[in-house]
Order: structure tokens, then sequence, then C-alpha cells
């Protein structure tokens, strides 16, 4: 080989009760990188990868981070994106032991949104803060201004997982600074029966439902709304509720189901014509079911791809066009600057949201967009909606302070990178 | 003997598990309407011999490894056991098992099933053997399982003599029974086999009791028959009584 | 003649009576164990300690308390990885309230916290037989992890419910490192197995055995079954417990509620199937087998031409051939790979002859 | 208690009714076996006899009458409570520990003299060694007595039926009990083992001094051993008494013995 | 009292839903003694195999048919590889060979038709209708139907007929089955036909309800305390228990949940069992195990 090479190890999942987001997801990443090796690579760095299935088990995920994290035959292991809360939990403390950037996309604890305490933890776009805060947002302004929240009542239906939990204290939190009344209700994993919850909530009446979900959770809960009556165009999925294998499934029932996305689906995005163009209409698609293409957890994909090379070319700026190590990547990361004009070199206008991470802020971003299913497609019923971020930063640094503490790690001085 | 002959066992080799050898060399035959007894020491291989012939072994992880058996002159060596009980050979097997969670009386019937008989014909055969075993009429609807050690062995046999055999075994058939039953169940024996012509090949460890009702009988040791001749034959030979079917007891 | 037997005959009942009875099974017990602790620390990396050996010696503990509750005693468990949750999260409260609490110490304390909450789930199993038992380790099963995620209280008021590992001291080693978080594992494992193997033979143990083969004998014999088998889920539960500690703080560092799902319960009593039930080296060779099998296999899936099968369907033929091993070995080995084990070592010992 | 020079029973039941929902196992059986002697339990298969071995110690409680067990009175006993005042048995179905040796199934009937705790067992201090060992010796006398040192690691689900009848003795007997109750013992065996079972229990009797209450079918084993023989019949109490008068008495015949049993026996055990 | 009603109503109407892949269960319980774990892989088998067929263009009486004789083969699949070899082995060594057999049949299906999603639509409507102020939907009272069926069917054949007794005969003792003459491997293949035709009737609905997809296949999770108040071996006790199951833990939730704190209908149903146990050792109508000395 020319060593000339730049290595993602991939803990993907294709099996398992997360199947679907698994596919799509690291199907999109794939043939991005597929893309930018057809066109000339990284500044002539290849890509190249290779997976570990992990079924979306903690376990198992370890296992594949242990083996991968090493690089392969001398191309160095860029950054790792297990796309599983319970996986990057368990990495978390390692790749930081090890230097490789971790990257949560959409998902993730959020306090690693502070780099000083987590320099190696990336929960690129929108943490769960900004996920509630954003969507709190609109629902504001869908009733007339966020003074009008006051005295609605919502309620947020999670999943029983870590992932669901995480938003739990903040939007009490948020619902005593808007006033409005909430009642959160858990949904035990995986959940498919979901009846006394959507009893219940036909009990409290709501203005709005917030669907915290993730897997079969979603169409149920689609479904189950129906079976009580509650409107479907009150729910508002989170972003892990927001993908055609979400709404597909509950057939009819989904028409009118609202979602949020960072990433548009469809295919008429310049790069994914690229894509369609280099490595699709090749017959080279990681996809096994072509009609994938173009999806949600696909584009996901394509984002988190176009992210991830990102911050290579950024840290070849700094390191020079050679096969960079973990800890000139996170270099990378943490500057990453996309503007209107790279975006649109990038040909990722509307798919990707505009970024700007640092050492302090790990996310970047904070927008989302709301989507509504049609009962074929998507389509977006808004434009990018902000997170109260100034609000939610105190919060943030609060709580990864105490991980500091209880871990006995001294942050980094933020001040003096650069 | 006149008769034409009901089963022949040549020279049967059973192993279970794939390694121990139970029965190693056993060759008989029986005559129609006779009673032949099969005896022979704890694990001298009778009962092994008995369930080769009904099949049953391989329901054990045991396999008839050598040798072959005909059954009213055709080779049932690897017959399935449902087409043997079918043509008439059934087995009471060694150590009652019945069906502990059915009644007295479906125990009986699931007997009766394999000739496929009318509702009046079950009746008929039930009541035959009610007039057996009288015991089991007041028991009918108790649960087998809770019924007592002996009635549990009337109801294996009263199972086997309802479906009308032809070739009956009977594995150890006294066991565990009050003396007079045990009477009564030889005499049920010695009447179906004179008035209907009924075979019976008896394994048993009453020995006096056994040779005074069978024809002939097989003396088993280690798997292989050692000896073999007439009721009277047998019951002379004091050496074998000796060696192998024990003496009666003498406390100082 | 490294396995001659020749003049070893037990002389005494306290020979008899030793946990291995030849002397080259003490020798190469001896052997091994300095391997264990010496050679394996120096020759290993990372990738051994922190994917293959921790996870390995952990399920070989989770297996052996499995094995006394399920194998010895012979009642049916599904709950296994709820007591290893609860070992883990006792012993994550000891560690986290009391500052300077004795690492090993609160090993043992969420050891025995696990075994109260066993002894709990037990209690049914006087009244309750066979599948029917099932029911209350699941309940356990499905019981614990709800209740640890409910109430912050028990993961620090952690948002998301997750407990990470503090640092590893003790006695002034800081064990945080792969060699360290190894050397921890293999010192708890080695200890618990040697008491283990002793428990199996002692009077307990029979009556274990006795309960398990026939309860009604076994209560005329004078054995109490209540306390037989409560002392069984104690035990089992005690072990278990500290096999969440390790899991939790010596492999993977931080654990969530669900980390101890049913998933973890099944994987423990596939251990002692293909391991053995009621066999002490069957719990080694059943986790041995578990923690390598997938590993094996999916290395091997990289072997295969590229585009042939992609991941998931190894995964998927994975499970298959998992399953079909599984049948197997009820087929074919009834008493799991130890009985494989047992016989090649008799095949060793009369050595060249062939019975 | 009673006339002061015949020495108290051992055991008196007196009363004893038991039925399972509609069927009567037992009515108001009473009668007493005398510490020492061999009491043998006859009758008709069906008869209630396994039932009221199974009200001695325990393992089901009767509806009416009482117990006294070694001057002790109780409405019923529980098998655990029996066990540890000196009543072991064996059961009409082998019910053998399948999958233990031997020797780990004799061990299990010495469980009660037991002196050490399991604590101490699983940590092996000195007191549970030195209590291994004594318990091992008696284990081996109890194996020497009934001459099965050779299978002593052998499974018992291995042996043939004959030795786990054996085994299942030496269970009982490794307990020393004062009460040793057999439920068919011999059943299934052919004469010659019948003769060396009957031997055992007889040494058991002489040799040891152990009372034993024994169920058989085999009337002459039952006549050649016994000292006191009690009949059921359908529940009922119908015949008790010396062995020759039990034998003499038209009602057991006609419910038990058969017309041809008149005669004493061509096999088994000849009265003496 | 409306909502009360609703809950109970709605509670009672889901209970029917696990008790069809209960009766699967107990049918394989009631015929082979075998407590069988991969229920809820076979299961999501046939919902896979159905919908598979389906995509593809087939007809649905035709997926149906082939479907159903998939189910077929795999039964006597099932008989010849893992039931003969293990014939008279002890319950708990099958019950093992079930959770073995449970991941050959999740692996299986998964790599025969693939991880994706797939939704199902048997065209009767999950849309409520509004009856006497209760909100209730066709499709619960469909499947409610479809139950009750199923029950009177199978409680029929059980009680009534010889097949019936034979069935029993084999699951006490298989030895002695066949020393009777019952033909062992054909009645595990006709039961395990059955049990798979059941489980095709709960993936459909199930599937219809939820998607057909992996997690199909952990409906046996809740059928599970549905069996044990019931009774492993009765089939009216599939439906009572899923009754009691479905109605306890909706309003457990909605009731006791606020103050307990929510979700704990996961483990609600393991207790209420364990509590009918504690009365009932063999659950409201299993025959109790029989152990006599
Ligand atoms: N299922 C089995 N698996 C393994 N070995 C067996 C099995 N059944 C019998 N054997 C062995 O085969 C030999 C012959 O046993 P068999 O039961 O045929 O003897 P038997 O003459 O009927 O004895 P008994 O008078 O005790 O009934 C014995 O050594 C026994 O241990
Ligand atoms: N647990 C039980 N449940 C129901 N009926 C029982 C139970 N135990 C015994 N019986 C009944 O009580 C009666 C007496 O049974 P028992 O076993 O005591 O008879 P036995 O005298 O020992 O007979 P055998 O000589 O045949 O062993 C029988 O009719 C039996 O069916
Ligand atoms: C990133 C997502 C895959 C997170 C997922 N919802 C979880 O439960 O962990
Ligand atoms: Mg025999
Ligand atoms: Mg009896």
């Amino acid at each position: 080989q020319t060593g000339n090479e730049q290595y993602f190890p991939l803990q993907s999942y294709r099996v398992g009760p997360y199947a679907a987001s698994g596919t799509g997801f690291y199907g999109g990443f794939i043939d991005y990188l597929k893309y930018i090796n057809a066109n000339g690579g990284a500044n002539g760095v290849k890509f190249t990868w290779s997976e570990c299935e992990t079924e979306y088990v903690v376990e198992k995920g370890v296992e594949c981070y242990e083996r991968l994290k090493k690089g392969l035959n001398g191309a160095p292991a860029t950054a790792t994106n297990p796309l599983s809360v319970g996986i990057a939990y368990a990495t978390l403390d390692r790749s930081t032991a090890d230097k490789l950037p971790l990257i949560t996309i959409n998902h993730g604890r959020t306090d690693s949104t502070d780099g000083s305490v987590f320099p190696y933890v990336f929960p690129l776009q929108l943490n769960p803060f900004s996920e509630v805060s954003a969507i709190l947002n609109w629902i504001g302004e869908k009733e007339g201004g966020k003074a009008q929240l006051k005295g609605k009542k919502i309620v947020v239906l999670y999943h029983g997982s870590p992932y669901g939990k995480e938003t739990h204290n903040i939007v009490e939190t948020l619902s005593k600074e808007l006033g409005f009344e909430v009642t959160q209700i858990e949904v035990p994993h995986p959940g498919n029966e979901q009846q006394s919850q959507w009893l219940n909530v036909r009990r409290i009446k709501p203005d709005w439902v917030i669907l915290r979900g993730f897997g079969v959770m979603n169409p149920v809960a689609i479904r189950a709304a129906q079976r009580v009556g509650y409107p479907v165009d009150r729910i508002v999925g989170n972003i892990w509720a927001n993908s055609e294998e979400d709404v597909i499934p509950a057939g009819d029932a989904a028409k009118g189901f609202i979602s949020i996305t960072t990433h548009p689906s469809g295919d008429s995005f310049p790069v994914l014509q690229g894509i369609r163009r280099d490595v699709f209409d090749k017959g080279q698609s990681d996809l096994a079911d072509a009609k994938q293409f173009g999806t949600v957890n696909y584009n996901l994909g394509v984002v988190n791809g176009i992210l991830n090379v990102e911050a290579v070319l950024v840290a070849q700026k700094k390191f020079g066009h050679k096969p960079l190590t973990g800890e000139q990547v996170r270099w990378g990361f943490e500057n990453i600057h996309i503007d209107a004009a790279r975006l649109k070199e990038l040909g990722a206008e509307g798919l990707v949201q505009q970024l700007k991470l640092s050492c302090a802020d790990h996310e970047g971003g904070g927008a989302i967009r709301f989507q509504q299913w049609d009962g074929q497609k998507w389509n977006l019923i808004s434009d990018w909606v902000q997170a109260d971020r100034a609000f939610l930063r105190p919060i943030i640094e609060a709580s990864a302070r105490k991980y500091a503490q209880e871990k006995g790690i001294t942050p980094r001085d933020c001040s003096k990178e650069g | 003997m006149s008769h034409p002959e009901i089963l022949r066992l040549e020279q049967i080799e059973v192993l279970y598990d794939q390694v121990i050898l139970a029965v190693r060399d056993v060759s008989l035959h029986l005559a129609q309407g006779e009673i032949v007894a099969l005896l022979g020491a704890n694990g001298a291989g009778k009962s092994s011999t008995l369930k080769a012939i009904s099949s049953l072994v391989r329901a054990q992880r045991g396999e008839i490894a050598r040798g072959r058996i005909f059954y009213q002159g055709q080779d049932i060596t690897h017959a399935p056991a449902h087409t043997l009980v079918q043509g008439g050979l059934v087995q009471v097997l060694e150590g009652r098992h019945c069906f502990a969670h059915l009644s007295v009386e479906e125990n009986l019937l699931l007997g009766a099933f394999a000739r496929k008989p009318s509702r009046a014909q079950l009746r008929q055969s039930l009541e035959r053997i009610y007039q057996y075993f009288p015991r089991l009429k007041e028991r009918r609807k108790s649960l087998t399982g809770y019924t007592s050690g002996g009635e549990q062995q009337m109801v294996a046999i009263g199972r086997a003599l309802i479906a009308d055999p032809r070739l009956v075994l009977l594995d150890e058939p006294s066991m565990g029974l009050a003396p007079q039953i045990v009477e009564e169940i030889f005499d049920i024996v010695a009447r179906l086999n004179q008035q209907e012509g009924v075979a019976f090949l008896v394994a048993e460890q009453n020995i006096h009791l056994t040779l005074e009702y069978a024809h002939r009988g097989y003396i088993l040791e280690s798997g292989r028959v050692v000896g073999h001749g007439t009721a009277q034959e047998l019951k002379q030979r004091e050496d074998i009584d000796a060696l192998y079917l024990g003496q009666a007891v003498h406390l100082g | 003649m490294l396995f001659t037997e020749s003049g070893q005959f037990s002389r005494h009942y306290r020979e008899d009576r030793r946990v291995f009875r030849l002397r080259q099974d003490r020798v190469a017990l001896w052997l091994a164990l300095v391997f264990a602790f010496v050679a394996v620390p120096l020759l290993g990396n990372d990738y051994w300690f922190n994917a293959i050996l921790v996870p390995f010696l952990v399920l070989s503990l989770a297996g052996l308390g499995l094995n006394l509750l399920t194998g010895y005693a012979g009642q049916l468990s599904l709950g296994s990885a709820a007591f290893m949750a609860v070992g883990a999260f006792a012993a994550y409260n000891f560690l986290v309230r009391i500052p300077g609490f004795p690492l090993l110490l609160a090993f043992a304390l969420g050891g025995g916290v696990a075994a109260l909450v066993a002894v709990l789930f037990g209690l049914p199993s006087l009244r309750i037989k066979g599948f029917y038992l099932l029911v209350s380790t699941l309940a356990a099963q499905f019981f614990v992890p709800w209740l640890l995620v409910k109430y912050s209280w028990f993961t620090n008021h952690n948002t998301s419910g997750v407990i990470t590992a503090p640092p590893l001291h003790w006695l002034g080693f800081d064990l945080g490192s792969p060699q360290g978080r190894y050397l921890l594992t293999l010192g708890v494992v080695v200890a618990l197995f040697w008491l283990g193997k002793n428990l199996v033979c002692s009077d307990l143990g029979r009556s274990w055995m006795a309960v398990r083969d026939m309860d009604t004998a076994a209560s005329v014999i004078g054995i109490p079954l209540l306390g037989t088998k409560l002392l069984a889920f104690a035990i089992s539960g005690f072990y278990l417990g500290v096999a969440g500690c390790l899991w939790a703080f010596a492999y993977l560092g931080t654990v969530e509620p669900h980390g101890f799902d049913l998933g973890r319960s099944f994987q423990i009593l596939f251990i002692i199937i293909i391991g053995g039930l009621g066999s002490i080296v069957g719990n080694f060779l059943g986790a041995a087998f578990i923690v390598l099998f997938p590993v094996l296999l999916s290395h091997l899936a990289g072997y295969l031409p590229a585009g042939l099968l992609d991941s998931g369907q190894v995964e998927n033929l994975q499970k298959v051939i998992f399953g079909l091993l599984i049948i197997a070995f009820l087929i074919k080995e009834p008493q799991g790979l130890a009985q494989l084990w047992q016989r090649l070592r008799t095949r060793l010992r009369i050595w060249p002859l062939r019975y | 208690m009673s006339q002061s020079h015949a020495p108290a029973p051992l055991l008196e039941l007196s009363g004893i009714t038991l039925s399972f929902q509609a069927v009567k196992a037992i009515s108001d059986i009473g009668f007493a076996v005398q510490p020492g002697e061999i009491c043998a339990l006859i009758g008709p298969n069906g008869a209630g006899k396994s039932s009221l071995l199974n009200v001695i110690n325990g393992v089901y409680q009767p509806q009416q009458g009482s117990i006294r067990f070694d001057g002790v009175v109780r409405q019923r006993m529980n098998p655990h409570d029996a066990a540890r005042r000196g009543i072991a048995r064996t059961f009409q179905n082998i019910a053998l520990f399948k999958g233990m040796s031997v020797l780990d199934n004799i061990l299990t009937g010495r469980r009660l003299h037991r002196r050490s705790t399991w604590l101490e067992q699983a940590l092996r201090l000195p007191r549970a060694r030195h209590d291994d060992d004594v318990q091992r010796e008696q284990a081996e006398r109890v194996l020497a007595f009934l001459r099965i040192q050779p299978w002593r690691h052998t499974p018992v689900g291995t042996l043939p039926y004959g030795l786990q009848k054996r085994v299942e003795l030496g269970r009982a007997l490794a307990a020393q009990p004062r009460l040793l109750l057999l439920d068919e013992p011999m059943a299934g065996m052919n004469a010659q083992e019948k003769q060396e079972m009957s031997l055992f229990i007889r040494d058991i009797n002489r040799e040891l001094g152990t009372t034993v209450v024994l169920i058989e079918h085999d009337i002459g084993v039952v006549l050649g051993l016994s000292h006191h023989v009690v009949v059921l019949d359908y529940g009922r109490k119908i015949g008790d008494g010396s062995p020759e008068a039990v034998r003499n008495d038209p009602q057991v015949l006609r419910a038990y013995l058969g017309t041809r049993h008149t005669a004493p026996h061509r096999q088994g055990v000849p009265p003496g | 009292m409306a909502f009360f009603l609703e809950v109970l109503l709605g509670g009672l109407l889901a209970g029917t839903m696990y008790s069809l892949v209960a009766i699967g269960f107990v049918l394989i319980y009631k015929a082979s003694g075998v407590f069988n774990f991969a229920q809820g892989a076979t299961v999501l088998f046939a919902a896979l195999t159905f919908v598979s067929l389906l995509e593809r263009g087939l007809p649905f009486w035709l997926s149906l048919l082939v479907t159903l004789a998939a189910m077929v083969a795999l039964a006597l699949a099932i008989e010849r590889v893992l039931l003969r070899p293990l014939v008279n082995r002890s319950q708990i060594t099958l019950f093992m060979a079930t959770l073995g057999l449970a991941y050959v049949i999740e692996g299986g299906a998964q790599f025969i038709w693939g991880t994706k999603v797939h939704g199902l639509d048997l065209g009767i409507s999950d849309a409520p209708m509004e009856l006497a102020g209760l909100l209730l939907s066709p499709f619960d009272l469909f499947a409610a139907g479809v139950a009750a069926v199923l029950v009177v069917v199978l409680s029929l054949l059980f009680g009534k007929t010889r097949l019936g007794l034979s069935l029993r005969a084999v699951a006490d003792d298989p030895l002695a089955a066949q020393a009777v003459g019952i033909r062992l491997p054909v009645i595990w293949a006709v039961v395990w036909a059955v049990a798979g035709f059941v489980a095709l009737v709960a993936g459909l609905l199930w599937g219809a309800r939820l998607g057909v997809q992996f997690s199909l296949s952990l409906v046996v999770l809740k059928a599970l305390p549905v069996l044990i108040i019931g009774g492993f071996s009765s089939i009216s006790g599939a439906i009572v228990g899923g009754l009691i199951v479905g109605a306890s833990e909706k309003l457990a939730e909605i009731y006791l949940g606020p103050v307990l704190g929510s979700g704990l209908e996961n483990w609600f149903p393991y207790v209420l069992a364990l509590l009918f146990l504690l009365v009932r050792p063999a659950g409201l109508f299993g025959e109790r195990s029989i152990d006599r000395v």
C-alpha cells in the first residue's frame, strides 16, 4: 500500500432492534467516503474503513472499538462513530485515553459539549438539550409566540434508556422557565406496547406531544395515538423519530406526523447527486436496498461523512496533506467552520446547517428544521429553528464540572487552545 | 412346535449410547400361542431385548447394532414402534410408565386407540379390562400419577391388553404387586393364551411362578442366551437355579 | 510420563477429599496460575486485556454464580443480570458516598447486597417449582433495572442513569491500566473459584444437588428445603453481584441499568449450558466460548471476499450457528464442554492405550 | 406410661385418617411398634401402606389422629423434624440423587450429624476438615456393611437396580436412625438378591438395634423377617399380630394372599 | 369512571393479543412438555415471511398459503433436528434447546428476509370508534375475536378428540406413548405446525400493529406472565391469563404509575404472576406437577 490512507473504524449495526437506523446511517457514511475516494480523496489521502457489527450491544461495541482503534495496515484511525449512546458512554474514557475523537452526531452526553472537560467527544450539530429547546421554540412560534406557551400542556414520551432519560431534567427546567405544564412518560424499551401511556395522554389531553423515541417505539406510538384518537399532527418526533422507517410501518396512521430533522431527506442536493453519479450508479453503493438512497437515515450518514471528512481537511491545513493521528483530527473537529460558502462548495446547502466548533463548544450548530409526513415522503414545513443555546450553556457547564470532579479531571483551559 | 412362528430373533446386539453393549448375542423364537419366559439376573439384558423387539430402544439412545428380528415372518428390525403396535405386538414397560397426568380410564383408552376402534368397541374393551382389574374401575377417574404403585402396574398391563394384541412383551409384571394380583395376572395371561391364542414373552424375576405358566424359557446372562428349554426342563436344572435364579433364603 | 497415576492411591480420606486428587492436576493448576498472574500481564496487549480477558474472567465468575444455583441446586434462573446490576450499583454507592471506601470491600458489600436481593426473589422457590420459578427471577430481571432507572438516587442523580467507575485504587496501587484491571479481576475470580470449589464439595454442595435431584427425598433426609434453596440464591447472588462490580468497574468502566438486561441473563445461562451444568471448570470453558466465538467469527468474516456477506449478515449467520451449536451440544454433549475436557484428559491419562 | 415392664412403644399411631379429595386412603388406623422390632405392613395394592409411611415421616399430613414417636405425641410431623428425631426411610420408587456418586449419596444421609457450618467448610477451616474425616469414616462403614465399596465413586444413576436399592438403604442407614421405614425394599429383585437384602435388614435390626417398619409383598420374606405384621385393606386395619397369627387369619387370606398362598411358600424366607 | 372503563376495556383487549402468543406456547407445552422459548422467534419468522412474500408481489392468499407451508416445513425440521434426538430428555434440556432454536430462527429469518422494518396492512382499521362513550378500535375487536375462535377450536381439539388425548400422553411420557403405538414424529410435527399457524396469526396481528420487524420476537416476554397466570397447559388459561395481565397492567400503569413511577408495566405482570403462583403454584388452570413417593 501507499501508506497514504486515513482509516475509519466503523462500529456499525445492521441487525438487532435498531437495524434500520444503522443500515441507513452507515450506508450513507460509507457511500460518502467512497464518493470522496472516487474524487481523489482528501488531498490525495484515501479513506479506508472496516466494519465491525455491534448489534447495538455495548460489549460488542467495546470489543469492536478495541479491535479497530489501532488503525489498519498503517492507516491511522480517524474517529469513532458508534451511533449509540450506550457504546459512546462505554468508550468515552477509552477514546480519551487513546486520543481518538468520539463522534456522537445528534445524540450523546449533552455535557460533552463542553470540550474543556471532554476533549475527545463531539455531540455534533445538535445535543439533546438543544433538541428539546429548539422544539419548544418552534411550538412557541406555532402557538403565536413563546409567551403563549404559558399554561399549555405538553407531554414528553421518552424511551426508557439513557438516551431517553437524558433530557428529563432539562425539560423540567424549561417548563418552569417557559411556564408550560409538562408530563413526562417513560416507554419501556423496546416500546412495542404503549397503550397505557397513550391512554394517559388521552386523559391529559395535551396540546402537544413530544416523542423522544427510537426504533419500534416510534411507529407504535403513532398507531397508539391514532387508537386513542390523539391527532398525529400534534406529535413532534425528535431527531431519532424522524425517518421513513419510523413512519412507514405505521401506515396511514402516520399521515400528518411532524418531526424534526437536521438533515432533510431527498436526493436533490448536489452532494447526493454526486454520490449517485460516482458511487450509486456504478453499483458500488453500500446499500443493499436501493430505496434507502436519500432517506433520512442515509442522509444523516452522508452528513456525518461530510463532517468527519471536513475535520480531516481542516486538520490537514495545519498538519499537512498526509494521514493524521486521532489527536490531530481532534484539532480538526475543534476548528470546523462551515459557513454558507463552504456549504455551497460541499454541495450540501439545505442538507447541513452552518456550524462553528471550538474547544469549548463541541456541538456547533443547535438548529433544526421541521418536516411533516404526507404518507409518501417528508415535506419540510419550517426553516431552521435555533435552540436557546445561551440559556443552556451554564447548565451544561455545571454538569461537566460535576463529572470532572467525580473523575478527577482537570479541565483544559480553552482560552489557550488555538 | 407345530404352530407357525410369531417371533424370531437372530443374533441381536443392542448398543446404548454407542458404547454400552447391553445385549451381545440373543437368538430366540416364539411360536404362535406360546408363553415364553425370559430369565436372568439384574442387568442380564432382558429389558433391553424386549425393547429391541418393540423398537423402543431407539427412544432411549440405543440401537440394534447387529442381528435381525422377524414378527409374523416380516423383518421388523427397523420398523417404527407404532406399526408394531398396530400389528398386534405390544409391550408392557418395566417400571410402569403410566401417563401420570391422565386419568386411569384415559390411560386405558390410549392403549385401545391403536386399533382405531368404534365407540361401542371402546366401551366393551374397557369393561373387559375392568373385569380383570376391578380396582381400576374404582379409581377410573383419578389421575394415574396419584394412584398406588400396584394400581399403576395394573394400568400398564391393562393398557397393553386392551389393544387386543397377538404378542405381548411383559417386563416384570409382578413388580410391586400383591401376591393375589400377581396370581390373577398370570391367570389372565394363561386365559388369554388358551382362549385367544395370544403369545407372551415374559421377563420376570419371580422364576418359579413364571415357569409354572410358561411353556418354555430362555436364560440370559450378560446379554447372551446361556440356556434354554421347556419350563419342565428348566425347573429341574438345579445348577441353573443355583447360578442364576438364586435359592430359597435360609436365615439362621 | 506426565500423566501417570501409578502409586497415587488415596491413603487417607483427607487426600481423597483434596480439590484435585492427582498430583499432575495440582501441578498443572499451579502452572496455570503462575502463567495467568505473571506471564499474561507481561505478554498481553490492550486488546486482549480490554476486549477478551477481562470480560472472559468476569463472565466465568457470573457463570459460576448461576451454576451454583442452577447447575448444583437445580433452580432455574433468568435473573442473573439483575443480581449483577444490584452488585454493581450497590458497590458504586458505597464508593461514591463514603470517601476512601476500600475497593474490595465495596465489591464484597456489593455482592452482599445482591445476595440479599437474590434471597428476596428466591423466597417463592419453596412453593414454586420448575419453569414456574422463572417468573420470580424474571420479575427480578425486569424490576431491578426499572428501580435503578426510576430512582435516580441509585445513580447519584446522573441525568441519564449511567454510573461511571470511580478511579480504581487498592492499597495504593493504581489498577486503572488494562493490566491492572486484568489483575484485579483475575485475583477476585481466582479467590472466588477456590471458594466455590470448596462449597460444592462440602455438605452444602451435596444438599444442593440432593434438592436438585429429588427434593422430597432431600427433605426426608433432613435437608431443610427452604434454607438450602435460599442459601443457594444468596451465594449465587453474591457471586453474581461481585461479577457485576467487575463488569461495571474493571471491564466497561461505565454502565447503565439496562446493560444488565435479559440478554445478559441468557448469555450467562448459555455459558453454563455450553460449559456444563454442575461443573466448575465448565464455567471457564463456557465463558471462553461465549467471548471468543463471536470474535472469532467476525474476524473470520473479515477474510471473506468483500461484498460476499455484509457484516449484518455475518451477525445473523453467527446467530444461526450459535443456536445450532447449543442444540448440538445438548444433543451430543449434554454435560457440555466440561465433559469433553474430561474425556480428553482421560484419553491423555491412559495414553497410549485406548481404553 | 402403661404397664411398667413392657417397654413403651417407639412408635404409636392412633386414629390416623387421611384422604385425598374423594379418595379415603387411610381410615382410623392405629398400631404400635415396639423398640427393636421389625414390623411388616402388608396389604393389597392401594391399601394405603405407602401413605401410612408418608404419614409417619411427615410427607403427608393426616386429617385426624396422632402419632407418638419416642414419647412425644404429635398430630403431624414434618419431614425435616422426623429426620431430626431419628426417622429415616427408603421409597417405593427409588429416590436416590441420580447425579451424585454413591459416596455422596451416603454422605447426604450423614448431614444431620455434622458439626461444622457451611462457611467453615467453604473456607476449609480445621474444624470442618476434622468433621469431614469423621463423616467420611462413618460413610465408609456403611459402604462396607452393605458391601458397596467398589462403587464408591460411581454415579448412582448408572448402577443396576438391585445396587441402587442397596444404596438407598445405605443412605437411610447413614443417618443412624432409631426408626427405619422401608417401602418395598425388595421389589423387582430376584430370589438371591432378596435373600441378601433380607440379611442386611436383619443385621441392621439385630446389630444396631434399629427398629424397622417394612412394606413388602413377598409374604415369604415377610414371614421370615418380621416380628409383627400389620395388615391393611382399603385403608383399614384388618389384622395386627404375630406373623403366624396373621398368616392363618381367614380375612387376611381372602383380602390379600389369595388361595394358593396358604401353603408355606415356595420361595423367599421360610419362617424361623 | 368512563376513563376507568376505557382503560379496563383497552387492557382486556390488549390482553387477548398476548394470549395469541401464549396459545402457541401452551399448545407445544401440552403436547410435548416443551417450554418453547422460540415461540416469539416463530412469530417473527412467520410475519416476516408473509410480508416479504407480499412485498414481492404475491397475492394475499397465496402469501398466506406459502407462509403456512413454510411453517409446516419448519415444524418438520424442528421435529427432525431437535425433538427426535432429544426425546426422553429432561424438560430443562428441551427448554434450553428452544433457546438455541430461537437464535436459529431469529437469525435465519433475518438472514433470508433482511432486517428492514415492514408495514403490514390487514385492511382492518385501527381508528377508534365511539361506542357508548368508550373508544374502541375495530382492530382490537377483530383480534379478540380471532383469539376467541382459536381458543374454542383448540380447546375442542384437545379436550374432545383422540388426537388431543394422544397429545397429552406424549407430553407425559414419550416412551410409554410410543409403547401404545402413538406416532411421536407425526404428533410433534402436527403440534409444531399448528403452533406455527398460531404464530402466523399472532405475527400478522402484532405485525399489523407494530410493523413487522425484529422486536416481534420480544412479544414472547409479554406472553410469559400470561402463561404463568393461566397455567402452562391450559388453553383457556392463556385467554384468562391474557385478560388479567392486560387489564391489570394497564390499570397499574395508569393508577399506580404516578405513585411508583411510570414504566412499571414491564415488571408488573411478573410480580402479579408471582402473587398468583404463591396461591396457586401451577397457575389458575395448570396441571399440578405430580410428585408422590
Ligand atoms: N437406556 C440405557 N442407557 C444405557 N445403558 C442401559 C440403558 N438401559 C439399560 N442399560 C444397561 O444395559 C444392561 C442391561 O440392562 P437391562 O435393563 O436390559 O437388564 P434387565 O435384565 O432387564 O435387568 P433388570 O432385571 O434389572 O430389569 C445394564 O447393564 C444396564 O445398565
Ligand atoms: N397424593 C395422593 N393423591 C391422591 N391419591 C393418593 C395419593 N397418595 C395415595 N393416594 C391414593 O391412596 C390409596 C393408597 O395408596 P398407597 O400408595 O398408600 O397404596 P399402597 O398400599 O402403598 O399400594 P401399593 O402396594 O400398590 O404400593 C391409593 O388408592 C392411592 O391412589
Ligand atoms: C444515537 C441514537 C442511536 C441513540 C439511541 N436512540 C439510543 O437509545 O441510544
Ligand atoms: Mg429389566
Ligand atoms: Mg406403595
